[in-house]
């Protein structure tokens, strides 16, 4: 109990939970659960958009999309390693994924079918996971603060590479603004979706505001990003798919309509027109890799032998 | 006359890059281990770096030339506007890519994509050193800024060409497969193409046969480190020695090129008017 | 108004045929037996022979209709020449494909091949017997002479189907293995598209709807003999059910698709004004 | 002595020697080892042509470059079989080309680039390959004989429309006709080689013409074929790539230039372009259609059995 005294007057405090801190085990297991969703996210979050990286119509636009991509790996690495200093290891996480029986955001089980599609990805979907992000930036746990950091500033950039793309698009031919248009109309409802349910539905939310894991609400995040992206639509010239969306001087925040929650919970359970897909090919390049890590895990331990060897001889 | 030799000789060194660069980002979210992963990619968007670099040299060339007739294959369509570097990486077709054939074969395994690498990054490092000393100032300047990148993916290969080799029996008999797959290709690195025998009495070019000797040095090195069979010599009629496989210099490609094409230009062809 | 119904109905048949035709047509000189290699190029052939008979009608229709505004995804280019099989075939882009998921989706193994052909060919066998009916003499005409070549894929594919799943062990569980991965894309066959319920209501089209009770049945029959487990219950929010993908009908597709197109449409893309 | 003199006066008289008739045991191995490098080069040749069949520039193309690399297979089922009169099985012949015992023609070690390629593969691979086919149809094996006949149909078919593919080319754009030009220079030598050696080199043709398993020499066939293409090649308003090529009003043939002989032999050695490619190809396909045979044969037992049951049964 006096324990919990602590580190519940240290969050009320704002001061940061670190992994040798005594905490409840059901805020370690939630973060756990949290942090290594986002981490999978990012990895998953990596096929998408990997599936244009051979067919970028630039050099320039390849070199851009590829090292963005590389972020979400950059991306990845931290948070298995925030997982890590909560007592797992990040192959007992990656297996979750594989099993099932972990999560990851479901925005990545929907195809990327065209180039705009890149552009919407990067301004709406990194644009919806930088509202999250920002406030994540003073989440309770140390480690998880900091690694969110590191990440927010990466991913803002990437946020306005989306918009670029799409931007040229809409300077384009009919046709690249067609392709604009069609991927705003097929990414906006999903990303919306990325906040989750609605706050009165929303199972964990209580608990973790508590504990300032969480800092916002579902609800209200996903007002602030309708907000924004509301207005810089109209810098693209371009209409987002939702006619009930509009300016209430009242609340001096856009209305908008209600989302397909059918389809939302759908999609979780996994039956979006993506999620075998993704998890085959996860599961095929960690299978694949198997005898690289094992090669690499028997390598460095003759090279320590060795090492060890020498340094007895030499002792001796 | 100069500009035409150093148009097809710096097309060659980008469609080297740009090739390995195409291949490598396949493996992007794909990767055995996240960490080389980002090292697999980090190398691709070095090379595509230089393939930008050059293809802008070679662009600059072509617009600069416009007075005289523009060399075959300028990658302009029809009625051309100005070359760019992506109307030469994007809208040639497959006789007219210069690139060797080692850096347009299928990825396979790890096994095979390390050693690709390895022996390519080898060849690139003694091949940018003495472009250092070119007369062309372009030329050398590029040269130097990818020396380094060079320098760390030689490091990087080798690394794991030694781990894989000294690693456990399986890694040890994939590499040796992948070598197999690979070494046939590696003699056409040393054998200069019409053109980079004109580059080097014209002074900008380096001369590929004398790189062969260290290139061959380093690899024996490593591969001894790694306990490999060392490679078989290569080359000509002499009993037991492996054939040299050639052309891609020349625009003779193995049916692979066809297939990376059709991906990599779709965008371009699919869309001529089109800015990105 | 009736024209673009048929447009985009015919152009949703003919994409079925020509996406099938090109991934059977992979195995050709792949086969796991030198018959079935050609069993299953014939196939392709087939194929082929039906879409281009309904691109042929389609672009007549295009052709015809050409003082009204032409219907999206006309597949000509900017300023354009006449509409052919061709230019139908070959110049559209992803999003206007109208082919169902299920005939994009890989080859596979031979098992997963052969029931992506048994679950198609019995869906194009009801619809070509009904199509018979169709008041548009042309649709009707076509489906007469595809029932024949259907019949023998329906016939050819169940026996392979048995022959599997009744075989080894092994055979068996690809085969489930392919059922698995292949059944989600079975019930967008059944589900219209806007163009089909408005082609039923004109009288040119059929119901596919209707036609499910047979297919399931049919289904059901040959996987008895094939020693299979029953398909699990298709569709909807039930219990248990698997969950039926849809949207290729719309042009909302597969990640696969583009890389079919990248393949298939590479020379004419790449070169714009040539005739072959 | 005997069976031979028979054997001799039926060669003499032109009376076709089948299956079941005896014959010298180095007859039967020349044919066999004929026949399948026939059958062999059938299904290896199917691998250059098929790798353009998924990029064919138009339907009509692509449904004709299908059905004649079909054919090929059906050439080689023939040709099998014609094997297996002599005493082999289909199994043995393939596993022959698999391990590198058994050859093929060297023509199909090289790639195929351009769509050119694919009307320079039917006008002069096919053709160079009907006149060997046509002095077959002649020789002394009967059912060799006579799966030539089937074939030789076919074939001629094929070498038009290869030449109707470089006719349209030759009349297309300037990008076209350059295609054509390099095709028929990359394809023109590798045609000649497949006539083989020098007469003089010759070392099996001599046994084979007293045999009249051939009937005319390498030399006599590569002329007639020189013969043939330079005339047709003006046709296309292209050029064959040898500037030795020229009537000669004496003999009343073309004289062209000398083969890269070593260039040849070493194509036959294995070092050509695609031999690995081709081979591993081969190799693929086989190894991983073997559980599909072995499904197959599996389940005819299973029937056969269950057949006789029945039959068993209403007998009883």
């Amino acid at each position: 109990q006096e324990l919990e005294k602590i580190f519940l007057s240290k969050i009320d405090q704002e001061i940061k939970i670190e992994p040798k801190d005594w905490m409840p085990d059901a805020y370690r297991k939630t973060l756990i659960r949290q942090i290594s969703q986002h981490a999978h996210s990012e990895i998953v979050g990596m096929l998408p958009e990997g599936n244009w990286i051979g067919r970028a119509p630039s050099l320039k636009r390849k070199a851009i999309l590829l090292a963005k991509v590389q972020d979400e790996a950059g991306h990845g690495l931290y948070l298995y390693s925030a997982t890590e200093t909560l007592g797992t290891t990040r192959e007992q996480t990656i297996l979750d994924l594989h099993s099932g029986k972990a999560k990851y955001s479901s925005i990545f089980n929907y195809p990327t079918l065209t180039w705009a599609d890149i552009g919407a990805v990067g301004w709406l979907v990194d644009g919806a996971a930088i509202l999250n992000q920002v406030m994540l930036c003073r989440t309770s746990y140390g480690p998880y603060a900091r690694a969110m950091v590191r990440i927010c500033k990466e991913e803002s950039f990437h946020q306005r590479q989306g918009f670029d793309i799409l931007m040229a698009l809409s300077k384009g031919t009919p046709e690249q603004r067609a392709m604009c248009q069609d991927a705003i109309n097929r990414w906006w409802w999903p990303s919306l979706m990325m906040f989750g349910p609605h706050d009165s539905e929303s199972t964990n939310s209580e608990q973790s505001t508590k504990w300032k894991i969480k800092r916002m609400s579902n609800d209200e995040l996903r007002q602030r990003f309708v907000d924004m992206i509301a207005e810089q639509v109209k810098v693209l010239n371009m209409t987002l798919p939702d006619l009930h969306l509009k300016w209430n001087e009242q609340t001096s925040h856009y209305d908008f309509g209600e989302i397909n929650w059918t389809e939302f919970w759908n999609v979780v359970k996994g039956n979006g027109p993506c999620n075998k897909q993704r998890l085959d090919a996860r599961r095929k390049a960690w299978d694949e890799g198997a005898w690289v890590r094992e090669a690499a895990s028997v390598y460095a331990a003759k090279r320590k032998a060795r090492a060890e060897k020498k340094e007895e001889k030499q002792i001796a | 006359m100069t500009k035409d030799k150093l148009y097809n000789y710096t097309l060659h060194l980008a469609d080297n890059a740009l090739m390995l660069a195409q291949r490598n980002s396949e493996w992007c979210g794909h990767g055995p281990v996240l960490e080389q992963d980002i090292a697999i990619t980090n190398i691709s968007l070095d090379l595509i770096g230089q393939a930008r670099s050059l293809y802008q040299y070679v662009a600059e060339l072509v617009n600069n030339a416009a007075t005289s007739t523009p060399p075959a294959g300028g990658g302009g369509r029809e009625g051309a506007k100005e070359a760019t570097e992506d109307s030469l990486a994007y809208l040639r077709d497959v006789r007219e890519y210069k690139n060797c054939l080692l850096v347009e074969q299928p990825n396979g395994d790890w096994a095979q994509t390390i050693l690709r690498q390895f022996f390519f990054s080898l060849y690139q490092y003694g091949l940018y050193q003495q472009l250092l000393q070119s007369t062309d100032a372009t030329l050398a300047a590029i040269a130097e800024k990818s020396l380094k990148e060079v320098t760390y993916h030689v490091r990087w290969s080798s690394e794991w060409v030694i781990r894989l080799g000294d690693g456990t029996e399986e890694s040890h008999n994939r590499l040796e497969n992948a070598l197999e797959e690979l070494w046939t290709f590696t003699g056409e690195l040393f054998t200069p193409a019409s053109y980079e025998l004109e580059a080097v009495k014209a002074g900008f070019g380096v001369d590929v046969s004398a790189l062969k000797p260290e290139w061959e040095q380093k690899v024996n090195e490593i591969f001894s480190e790694a306990t490999l069979s060392s490679p078989p010599a290569g080359g000509g009629g002499r009993e037991g020695a492996v054939w040299m496989q050639a052309g891609g210099k020349e625009g003779i490609h193995t049916e692979q090129l066809g297939y990376i094409l059709a991906e990599l230009q779709y965008m371009q062809r699919a869309y001529p008017e089109a800015e990105w």
